[in-house]
């Protein structure tokens, strides 16, 4: 959590190539190593494959990019996400029956994702901004409720999708277009949306200046709480977006969907060189972290290690060093 | 000679059982590379079903796996990716859970969770003829759970024996110490415990240890942990028995997979591995001290 | 136009913090095309006063009267709604946004549903140029220099079509030529018929650029008039309620045989300064002078081990010495008193106990701290100093600017410097404590210490200092001594003598 | 992570009782609820339990109470946890055949605990402040690190103490004196230590400048790196003090050791009322986290409810509401 200090200029506005440079060398440097140890590593399937899987970290990322950079932080997506797959595979399962197998009821268990994302997104909201609890405190206490709320919807076990509406559903994580499939193509137009939101909205402004310093932006007539709210809105739309991508892939949920995926996201959105304290964040550089994060699972699963075990170690020296890559290129820039 | 590579996707030891799992599936895949040259073994462990479905992702599409080896974290969201794994032409062996889609596997190396509630059950009607008040501590929340837990409640019923509390005590010795703790506290009479797993046995035993009460007559658990058998051979009153779900059940796996992937050895079909009572009689044929659960 | 109706106007104000009353029964009140002055002590009032008038903060009684007609502010937004503009004391910018990004906040302008960034970056280029502020729009706010921060400020209440602009002691961080080029803008908008109120406790600026002055004291309006009326003299005697014509202190009697306390040779701050070499005798006030941006206080913070820095040899009382900590510099007795008291110099969410003694904590006990002590301590420093209002125990951000700058010279103080650097000690000071202040360098250095002075404002340096050494673009650019100590000397040397024009002159 | 608004004074400054009163009230009425739910709940031995199982996590919760105070933050704590009781597991027993059961062998096991601790915890801090990389990112990655390295020592398995020294062992966490058992005494001493520290000492006050704005604390002669470095250090050392009295409760260590303490710590020390943006800290409000969070678990054993799956929905409830009490409690004030 070191902070800038106040009297250096930050490189990104002295030297912006350096700091652009710094998480993309990052990632340039994982890309070879991967390529060198199995040349199919940079296969076009293995590419799909990892962008895809991404795409439900990406998304939601992209989101907490917002809210981090607002100066909140939401510990529950990963639970909120398991929640709304859980009722979004309830309610489709329900309305079998009346609806059948088509169009319609995938409309319905989207919109269900969605509304209920934002709800969720508002209920955080909510409590962090018009209550003024601490985001932490509140979001580790959702995070228990949607996790616990999973559980119980599933009885303990799994929540499956019926079958026939499964395979008719696939396509929408396993199809695309031109070759390229839905979760990537949806993943670009949120990090599209996403960063010109970011740089070019007054939204987008009013999130960094509310991080920044809230009681400026209120003396600037931000509405800071409006603003944070809508932080926490857009995340849970978004974890409601990922979902609808996820359930098609699995067509299931049960207690251990989306655990620690709050960890992941966040530390995909400091890698890619969000301040965790607020008042300043980019959209893109979150992506460059989470496919940071992504390929390091990947690689790991290209070669043989001295033992499994050690995975989790050799995760987190990685990504201790992809940070400090970035670090030293932005002191020398 | 080509060499044939074969992908062994299990979740993380994230548990006791799960960590016996792991050692078996590493000792075997090490026996099996020296034995058969020829084969190559890709290992992952993945903490929740997602990132298992990523593992087989990789496996076919950077390592071109000819079989596969999966012990699914849950079956529901391993049914499509390990069918599609099957369509892409490899040999695949599902271990313990099923998939939700029959037929889809070549071998099936099944573990019998509603057995394993159900042999439980019925050692505790068996050990208590005129019935008694029972605490149950059951594990993470899953589909097994579930099932063990089903199993041993329908071989009970009617025996006399009642569960007055049940809480999760989620496979784990800490979670289990202090459920088990509150249990003591809550209830003045407790006669025996269902810990259902030998790690949550251990936690069980502490607190029971600790509160020095001696209302309860013993604590079953479950898997065969080597410690725990160890006990039931010498007799311990409070472990008069365990109930095996060998976590070896991989190692079989791999091995007959290897087997057919070898040579024309007709390997496929179930096998299914029975929970087994273990008690001081045959013990002996179930302790491994080497192994480490 | 003093005939005309008060474009706005506070009557009977009063404002109470808890139970403590700020303001009581304040008349204020302000024409179109009018500057009006308010000046009092520090802690008499005024930036509360002014913070009510715009709708900042709520009266706790009294009226807001706009245009005549009783208007309440119900939020933070309705003052500027209605055409007031307030440019607080304290810098009121987001750090970690561009300029552009701060001019605007709030109001952003829009093409479409995007950003208009070009238009934006336009308009604040020609709001800074009204200025003749040449940063960059682009550059992050958290790397400006307090004047550059303030012009700032000022460029982004340009940008809002102000009717009245109330300006809280605009000056207080800018040199004399950003002033004038300040009061320049004033005279415009005066002219375009917009209501101003400022403060200042530059009481030559008030008489240059005031139409009407009122004067405040403990919570109250003692003098309203026509500045024309009041000579400065009659203006410091109206606030502080007592005469304070010699503001400094007779020079020392320094014999020249004084021995050498530290010396400096060759000092060099990456980025700022360059082989800067002085020497400081015992009971000698050295004053440095510059234009902004000369890289005067880098190189002292350079020399107190607070940034990166290094020298050919530094010798203190003759025996040479390594700075590169704080520490070392406080173990030899030399100790800086930071110029940006917001951002380096309080803990604003502290009280005033835990702020006074946090540089020299170990004087109060060993590993445990003494409160009993501290609070020895901190009824001495409120004596000594003079800091008023506030509860003891709430946080420092709720001083006014004065006092927090007094508390933060107290803090100093409580490190017993023998060899002291003082970098713009009397920002936002009124006269009267200013007057306190100088004599106290002045007494600090007859008791045998050295004092090193920093500061923008020329009458100050020249008043104060023994010596003044001149600073150019990182460098020592000459040394004066006695009555060579004149304001064209020090301005011909900061410039370096018609060489270079382009420079901001100080 | 709401900031008070600039023009109020901290009501803990105002009307110091009702921000006291605050956490305090909210573990009142969580004791009376429990007492009216089931009387047992204020037995003696209920509370030597719940207090003793507090201990760990209490223990910790103190010294990310300073970490959180100086602007840091920790989430490597459990993993670090489960890897110290393995590596004293592992020497303990390499050391009895020489050793025999006995005092000396314990205090090697005490001091291998301490001393990695101590390793761990600067680790962490000389990566943090000397390298300048993001508190949460380092402390994610060590998380990781420790985590697989427990689980390669214990080759997925269980670490377990030889029988006998645990017998031996044992009284250290089951033993006690004057009825009070160690865990309590030790945690009791660290909790009195720490206060002292974070209240009336130097370094305390070091703390809390750091996290309060650490140019500030820079410029008046505070060492902000050693200060955070030292915050890391004594966390690391209390991660050992916690688990020299974790290892003789079951005598055992794997890789589920400690997961979460990090979250439950830091929970403790917010809902203590410490700033999680630092700069200003109570120890004695993290003991009542502690506390509230303890017997939250503690309460739904021993009650019987809807269904265990929705034991984490009425955890989460309560945090938040113990939380909003405080908060209530201190607008009043
Ligand atoms: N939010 C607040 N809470 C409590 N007291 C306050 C608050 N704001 C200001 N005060 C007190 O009100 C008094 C007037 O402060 P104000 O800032 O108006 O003085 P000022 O005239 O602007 O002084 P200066 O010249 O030093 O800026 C001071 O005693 C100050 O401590
Ligand atoms: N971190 C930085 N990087 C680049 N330039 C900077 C930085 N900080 C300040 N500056 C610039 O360096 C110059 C020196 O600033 P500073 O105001 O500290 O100098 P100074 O001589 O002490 O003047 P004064 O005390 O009158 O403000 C200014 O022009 C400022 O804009
Ligand atoms: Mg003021
Ligand atoms: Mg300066």
């Amino acid at each position: 959590m070191a902070a800038e200090t106040a009297d250096t200029v930050p490189a990104r506005r002295r030297l912006p190539s350096m700091s652009v440079l710094g998480p993309i060398v990052a990632l340039v440097v994982l890309v070879l190593v991967g390529a060198f140890l199995n040349p199919n590593f940079v296969s076009a399937a293995n590419i799909t494959n990892v962008l895809a899987r991404s795409a439900f970290i990406g998304i939601i990322a992209v989101g907490m990019t917002f809210v981090i950079t607002a100066g909140g932080l939401d510990l529950s997506v990963g639970s909120m996400a398991a929640f709304i797959a859980g009722l979004m595979i309830l309610v489709m399962n329900w309305a079998l029956p009346t609806l059948g197998i088509g169009i319609p009821i995938i409309l319905l268990g989207m919109a269900v994702a969605l509304v209920a994302g934002l709800l969720a997104g508002l209920l955080n909201g909510f409590l962090i901004t018009t209550l003024g609890i601490e985001a932490f405190i509140v979001t580790l206490g959702s995070m228990g409720i949607y996790r616990s709320l999973v559980t119980w919807l599933a009885d303990g076990g799994t929540l499956s999708l019926d079958f026939g509406l499964r395979t008719f559903y696939r396509p929408v994580y396993f199809g695309g277009i031109l070759g390229i499939s839905w979760p990537i193509i949806v993943f670009a137009l949120v990090v599209i949306l996403g960063e010109i939101l970011m740089s070019r909205s007054r939204f987008g402004r009013h999130c960094a200046a509310t991080g920044s310093n809230e009681h400026v932006a209120h003396y600037s007539n931000v509405d800071v709480n409006r603003t944070r709210l809508l932080t926490y809105a857009m995340l849970g739309v978004l974890v409601g977006v990922a979902t609808i991508m996820y359930v098609p892939r699995l067509g299931s949920a049960s207690a251990s969907t989306g655990v620690l995926w709050e960890l992941e996201a966040i530390a995909a959105v400091i890698i890619g060189g969000t301040v965790l304290k607020g008042g300043f964040g980019r959209v893109w550089g979150t992506v460059i972290g989470v496919l940071i994060l992504s390929l390091i699972d990947n690689l790991l699963n290209l070669t043989d290690l001295v033992s499994p075990y050690l995975n989790g170690a050799i995760q987190g020296i990685i990504i201790i060093l992809a940070v400090i890559l970035q670090r030293e290129a932005k002191a020398k820039g | 000679q080509d060499t044939q590579v074969i992908g062994v996707s299990i979740p993380a030891a994230t548990h006791g059982w799960a960590g016996g799992m792991n050692f078996h599936a590493q000792e075997a895949i090490e026996r099996l590379e020296e034995v058969y040259p020829q084969l190559d073994f890709v290992l992952a462990t993945a903490s929740d079903p997602g990132q298992q479905v990523n593992d087989i992702e990789d496996m076919v599409a950077t390592r071109g796996i000819d079989a596969l080896v999966v012990l699914p974290f849950e079956s529901e969201p391993l049914t499509a990716p390990v069918q599609a794994v099957k369509e892409g032409g490899a040999w695949v062996t599902v271990v313990d859970r099923g998939l939700s889609v029959e037929g889809i596997e070549d071998l099936y190396v099944a573990g019998d969770n509603p057995g394993f509630g159900r042999v439980s059950g019925e050692y505790m009607a068996e050990k208590m003829p005129d019935g008694g008040k029972i605490v149950v501590l059951r594990g993470i929340p899953t589909t097994i759970d579930n099932e063990r837990v089903e199993g041993f409640e329908s071989a009970i019923e009617g025996s006399g024996i009642e569960i007055i509390g049940m809480e999760h005590g989620n496979w784990n010795r800490d979670d289990s110490f202090n459920v088990m703790q509150d249990f003591l506290s809550k209830y003045p009479q407790i006669d025996a415990v269902w810990a259902s797993d030998d790690d949550m046995a251990v936690g069980v035993l502490a607190a029971i240890d600790a509160a020095g009460r001696d209302d309860v007559q013993f604590v079953l658990g479950g898997a065969g942990m080597k410690e725990m058998v160890k006990r039931v051979m010498d007799g311990d009153t409070m472990i008069p028995a365990d109930v095996t779900y060998p976590p070896s059940m991989i190692a079989t796996a791999i091995e007959l997979t290897a087997v057919g992937m070898t040579s024309t050895a007709p390997v496929s079909g179930t096998f299914t591995i029975g929970s087994v009572l273990i008690t001081p009689d045959n013990a002996e044929s179930f302790y491994f001290p080497d192994s480490p659960f | 136009m003093t005939d005309a109706a008060p474009v706005i106007a506070l009557r009977d104000a009063t404002k109470r913090f808890g139970p403590v009353e700020v303001l009581h029964d304040v008349d204020l009140e302000v024409r179109a095309g009018e500057v009006l002055a308010l000046i009092g002590e520090n802690g008499a009032g005024k930036s509360t006063a002014m913070k009510c008038l715009a709708g900042y903060q709520p009266l706790t009684s009294g009226r807001i009267l706009l245009d005549g007609k009783e208007v309440t502010f119900g939020s933070l937004h309705a003052g500027e709604e209605a055409g007031i503009v307030l440019i607080h004391q304290e810098f009121n910018l987001a750090e970690q946004l561009t300029v552009e990004q701060n001019i605007f906040l709030g109001r952003e302008l829009r093409k479409g549903l995007f950003l208009d960034k070009a238009r934006m970056r336009q308009l604040s280029r020609d709001y800074l140029d009204r200025v003749k502020c040449e940063v960059d729009p682009d550059r992050v706010v958290s790397s400006l220099s307090n004047s550059e921060k303030q012009m700032v400020e000022i460029a982004k209440a340009l940008g809002r079509d102000a009717r009245v602009l109330v300006m809280d002691e605009p000056t207080a961080v800018l040199t004399n030529t950003e002033s004038r080029i300040l009061f320049d803008q004033v005279r415009a908008l005066k002219a375009a018929g917009t209501a101003i109120i400022f403060t200042s406790h530059k009481l030559s600026e008030v008489s240059e650029i005031a139409d009407r002055v009122t004067v405040m004291r403990d919570g109250a309006v003692v003098h309203d008039g026509p500045v024309a009326d009041m000579t400065e003299d009659a203006m410091a005697t109206a606030m502080v309620g007592r005469d304070v014509s010699d503001l400094y202190p007779p020079k020392g009697r320094r014999p020249d045989d004084a021995p050498v306390m530290l010396k400096v040779e060759g000092l060099s701050v990456p980025r700022f300064a360059e082989d800067v070499s002085f020497e400081l005798r015992r009971g000698e006030i050295l004053g440095i002078a510059g234009l902004v941006g000369s890289g005067r206080t880098e190189a002292m913070e350079g020399l107190c081990g607070l940034r990166p820095a290094s020298a050919a040899r530094i010798e203190i009382d003759g025996a040479p010495v390594a700075i590169r900590r704080p520490a070392d510099a406080l173990s030899h007795g030399l100790c800086y008193l930071t110029e940006d008291r917001k951002l380096k110099g309080l803990l604003l969410e502290k009280g005033m106990r835990v702020n006074l003694t946090l540089q020299s904590l170990e004087k109060f006990g060993g590993l445990m701290v003494d409160r009993q002590a501290e609070e020895k301590a901190l009824d001495a420093a409120i004596r000594e100093f003079d800091i008023r209002g506030g509860q003891r125990e709430s946080r420092v951000s709720n001083l006014s600017g004065g006092n927090q700058q007094k508390l933060l010279l107290a803090k100093v103080m409580q490190s017993e410097p023998r060899i002291l650097v003082v970098d713009e000690p009397t920002r936002g000071i009124d006269i009267g404590t200013k007057q306190q202040i100088y004599t106290f360098l002045r007494r600090l250095a007859d008791e045998g210490r050295a004092i090193i002075v920093i500061s923008s404002e020329m009458q100050e340096v020249i008043g104060l200092s023994d010596r003044v050494l001149v600073m150019r673009r990182g460098r020592v650019a000459g040394m004066l001594e006695g009555e060579a100590i004149t304001e064209d000397a020090i301005v011909r040397h900061a410039m370096g003598v018609g060489a270079d024009s382009q420079g901001r002159a100080a």
